[in-house]
């Protein structure tokens, strides 16, 4: 080989194995490479079995409950299409409310309940005045009236 | 007005230039700072969900942004040095880090007194938080060969490919949160979307960000005219300068 | 003139001649500038010695012409361009031996040789080897480890590779220190050799050795 | 008797050669390729002494330790990748050399994973078996290594080089390289994790795959860069 085709053979390798990486890639973001799991996910039991793992959604509007005894809290964590029951105990976030994001780590039991050694909220990126976001839902809520009607 | 900006690319001018600038810089830095830490603490409304907590933004947002924006423009610097062989933009990457890496320290402290109350942990392994740690080790790998090589050109070069291999890293940083499922949040400021945020809020952070440009700028410029100093002090510029210090 | 046991086989040299041109090269080790305006012009045939007393900047001067490392300013021309944008093709005509012979201690003489020439773009089998290795001195001696050699018997594994090279320029830093009379001898009939073929020298050295060239140009370093 | 060994005759044989000549170096110093791979024993086998024979824990502990110790094993043998050419002059002669020096650059790298890189993989099933591994995470955590362990060589390559003849070298190679590193170790333990957890895997290996090609391509290139800048 003429040193030119030598050059040339190693661009076009050098070029192939980036379009070889680049697929590889495509093809990870493709699967699940997940900090979290979804309620869908954890139904259809595509997530670790008799496994520490984390689950993610929303609180179930109205699911909290507390004991009296304790600081023990039963909530379910939903992704609007699946919901799946969770039991913790401990303190909770400032930020965990119901209908807003969350990230449990835990087990599942035997039960289909989710035991959650750790509970995180995961807040959204919008900012704005409380006042703003009274108005907002209140003007969500007057479109769902006026759907339904 | 025709300046001759071939004429600042010279240590020497660039030295007294950037004399010149540091004053107004540094006064467009402390004004900024001011309005901005003023309209965040007591103008801007509490949020909605996150009370007052989320006041750290208009130190941790900044702070976050200019990480990873100075760890681009240091790599630009290097590069260019590397590339042309200019001694001044290899000197502006060396003198750039410093305030980088501060800032990525910054963020990730800030960020962690965020994370307690917000989220309920101070730190956690997610994709965003770990590339933000990298880019700080990468900070501190740059200034540690840079210095342990006593020869600056070497120096200059050394430094200057690790900080293009670094560079990889900040497409990972900012494109985590919609890579992967992350705990840390969407960005709430982007270029093709209307900001998430209520517009006193946005104003804030926006002079904080500025401010801390205007800082970036200063601190740096004086760090540059050090490093000028202590480079060319050998040349009779700097001599000549030194005498007319003592008299 | 003493015959020198291995031919060389296909010298290329062609026969239009070339220049090796320095233009006010300089260099600046650290802060300190050790020289700068240096000029000097070598023809085919010509020997360059470089002269000057410690630390004046001789071997860096060498490692420049050889495109180890770059002028502070200034230029080093190959035939009009200059070496930097040459690269593999300039390379591919020179040797350098520096302070250094490039001799690895754990390999035997006979290795040596082999892979240095083979990375000097020159392949030669182990007959070639052994031919090139008793020439020089160092028959019987061609599957020792280097590590068991004397500082004379590396230096001369380090410019046997002289022997097997194919190219015109060569550099060479203080190439007779440790060498003993008759290793002075051969190595200065090797040069003489190589400068009747057209070929061109460049060389620091503190002993006086009067070599037979057609040009010999002395450049001081201070 | 080695020099037949050496006697390649086809051209263009740079890159075999170089590859050729460092295994042969390698085996004539036999002592400093067994010590990494002592290291990655030792090391491995430090954390059940530490942490208590639970085999639960062990067993969830074993990618992590394994892949870190991987690392740090790979990265110990680092600074020998050139020094030694570095200080008999031969890594000058590369330099010079007509060939071209990403190449040469590339069977060094070559090289110094089949002496460290390779002996760790086939390691790693034994040390496996010592955290109680299953044997079907024992081929994970092997493919996992087989892919990762040359990323680690190609990277580190650019770390030796940038640091070659600098006092502290060692210490200053590991600020460099580790940074780099994070991500191989991320997804590489993070297979063997996904595979016990009984979640797909594949993912994790595409990544590390995806890194093994961006290195191969640009990491000798870089490497060859950065040794021009340090013998300058």
């Amino acid at each position: 080989m003429k040193p030119r085709h030598k050059k040339l053979a190693m661009i076009v390798a050098g070029v192939a194995a980036l379009g070889v990486a680049s697929v590889l890639v495509l093809d990870a973001f493709q699967s699940n490479l997940v900090f979290f799991f979804t309620p869908t996910q954890v139904a259809a039991k595509e997530v670790p079995i008799g496994k520490s793992f984390r689950i993610g959604g929303l609180v179930t509007e109205g699911s909290v409950q507390r004991e009296d005894t304790s600081t023990t809290v039963y909530f379910s964590v939903t992704d609007t299409s699946h919901t799946i029951p969770v039991v913790y105990t401990g303190i909770l976030p400032d930020l965990f409310k119901e209908g807003k994001g969350v990230v449990a780590q835990g087990k599942m039991s035997d039960r289909g309940i989710f035991k959650a050694d750790e509970v995180l909220a995961k807040h959204d990126e919008n900012y704005m005045p409380p006042e703003a976001a009274e108005a907002l839902e209140r003007a969500a809520k007057a479109q769902k009236a006026s759907l339904s009607e | 007005m025709a300046i001759n900006w071939f004429k600042y690319s010279s240590p020497a001018s660039f030295y007294s230039l950037a004399g010149k600038m540091i004053p107004l810089f540094a006064a467009a830095a402390v004004i900024l700072l001011i309005m901005g830490l003023y309209i965040g603490f007591f103008i801007a409304p509490t949020d909605f969900q996150q009370g007052e907590a989320y006041r750290i933004i208009f130190i941790h947002v900044p702070a976050a942004w200019m990480s990873m924006f100075l760890y681009v423009v240091m790599a630009c610097w290097a590069g260019f040095g590397l590339a042309f062989n200019t001694r001044l933009s290899s000197m502006m990457a060396t003198a750039i880090a410093p305030t980088g890496a501060m800032f990525t320290f910054l963020a990730l402290w800030t960020g962690s007194l965020w994370g307690k109350p917000m989220w309920g942990t101070w730190w956690v392994w997610d994709a965003r938080l770990t590339s933000e740690l990298i880019l700080l080790f990468l900070y501190i790998g740059f200034m540690s060969l840079q210095a342990a090589i006593d020869d600056p050109r070497r120096a200059d070069k050394a430094g200057a490919i690790i900080a293009l291999v670094g560079v990889v890293n900040i497409p990972i940083i900012y494109f985590s949160v919609q890579w992967w499922n992350t705990l840390h949040q969407g960005a709430s400021v982007s270029v093709n979307q209307a900001p998430a945020m209520a517009s006193t809020m946005l104003m804030g952070m926006l002079i904080m960000v500025f401010a801390s440009w205007m800082y970036s700028i200063a601190v740096i410029l004086k760090r540059v005219r050090i490093i000028i100093l202590e480079r060319e002090s050998h040349t009779t510029w700097v001599a000549e300068l030194q005498k007319d210090g003592v008299a | 003139m003493l015959s020198i046991g291995y031919n060389r086989k296909l010298l290329s040299y062609p026969f239009i001649p070339i220049v090796l041109q320095g233009i006010k090269v300089a260099c600046v080790r650290g802060d300190r500038e050790l020289f700068k305006d240096i000029n000097f012009s070598l023809g085919t045939g010509g020997l360059l010695q470089v002269r000057g007393p410690n630390g004046s900047g001789k071997t860096s001067l060498l490692r420049m012409m050889c495109g180890l490392s770059l002028p502070a300013s200034g230029e080093i021309c190959w035939d009009g361009v200059s070496i930097g944008t040459l690269n593999e093709e300039y390379f591919a005509r020179t040797t350098y031996i520096g302070h250094l012979g490039g001799v690895k201690d754990d390999l035997t003489v006979t290795e040596n040789l082999c892979i240095s020439s083979a990375m000097a773009g020159s392949e030669i089998s182990s007959d070639d080897a052994s031919k090139v290795l008793n020439t020089i001195g160092l028959g019987g001696r061609e599957h020792l480890p280097v590590k068991v050699l004397s500082q004379g018997q590396r230096r001369r594994v380090a410019l046997a590779r002289l022997l097997v090279c194919n190219t015109t320029l060569w550099i060479l830093d203080e190439p007779f220190v440790a060498l003993d009379v008759a290793a002075v001898q051969l190595l200065r009939e090797i040069l003489e050799r190589h400068l009747q073929q057209n070929g061109m020298v460049v060389m620091t050295t503190h002993q006086e050795i009067d070599i037979n060239a057609s040009s010999i140009t002395q450049l001081q370093l201070f | 008797m080695h020099h037949r060994l050496l006697n390649c005759n086809y051209f263009d044989a740079m890159f075999l050669w170089i590859i050729k000549r460092d295994l042969l170096l390698a085996v004539r110093r036999r002592s400093d390729v067994l010590i990494t791979l002592f290291f990655f024993v030792i090391v491995v086998s430090l954390f059940p002494l530490s942490v208590g024979p639970e085999m639960n824990l062990l067993r969830t502990m074993a990618p992590g330790v394994v892949w870190v110790a991987a690392l740090l094993a790979s990265m110990l043998s680092l600074n020998r990748m050139f020094s030694s050419d570095y200080q008999d002059g031969t890594l000058e002669q590369m330099l010079i050399s007509p060939q071209s020096l990403p190449l040469l650059v590339l069977g060094k790298t070559l090289a110094h994973w089949l002496v460290t890189g390779l002996p760790l993989v086939l390691m790693a099933p034994v040390l496996g078996i010592q955290y109680d591994l299953p044997s079907d995470a024992l081929f994970v955590l092997v493919i996992s290594l087989l892919i990762g362990t040359p990323v680690l060589s190609l990277i580190g390559a650019i770390g030796a080089a940038l640091t070659l003849g600098l006092r502290g070298g060692g210490v200053l190679v590991s600020l460099l390289v580790l940074p780099l590193y994070i991500p191989i170790l991320i997804f590489g333990s993070g297979a063997v994790e996904a595979n016990m957890a009984g979640v797909d895997f594949a993912a994790h290996l595409s990544l590390i795959g995806a890194f093994f090609f961006v290195s191969l391509v640009f990491a000798p290139w870089v490497t060859a860069w950065s040794l021009r800048v340090s013998l300058e």
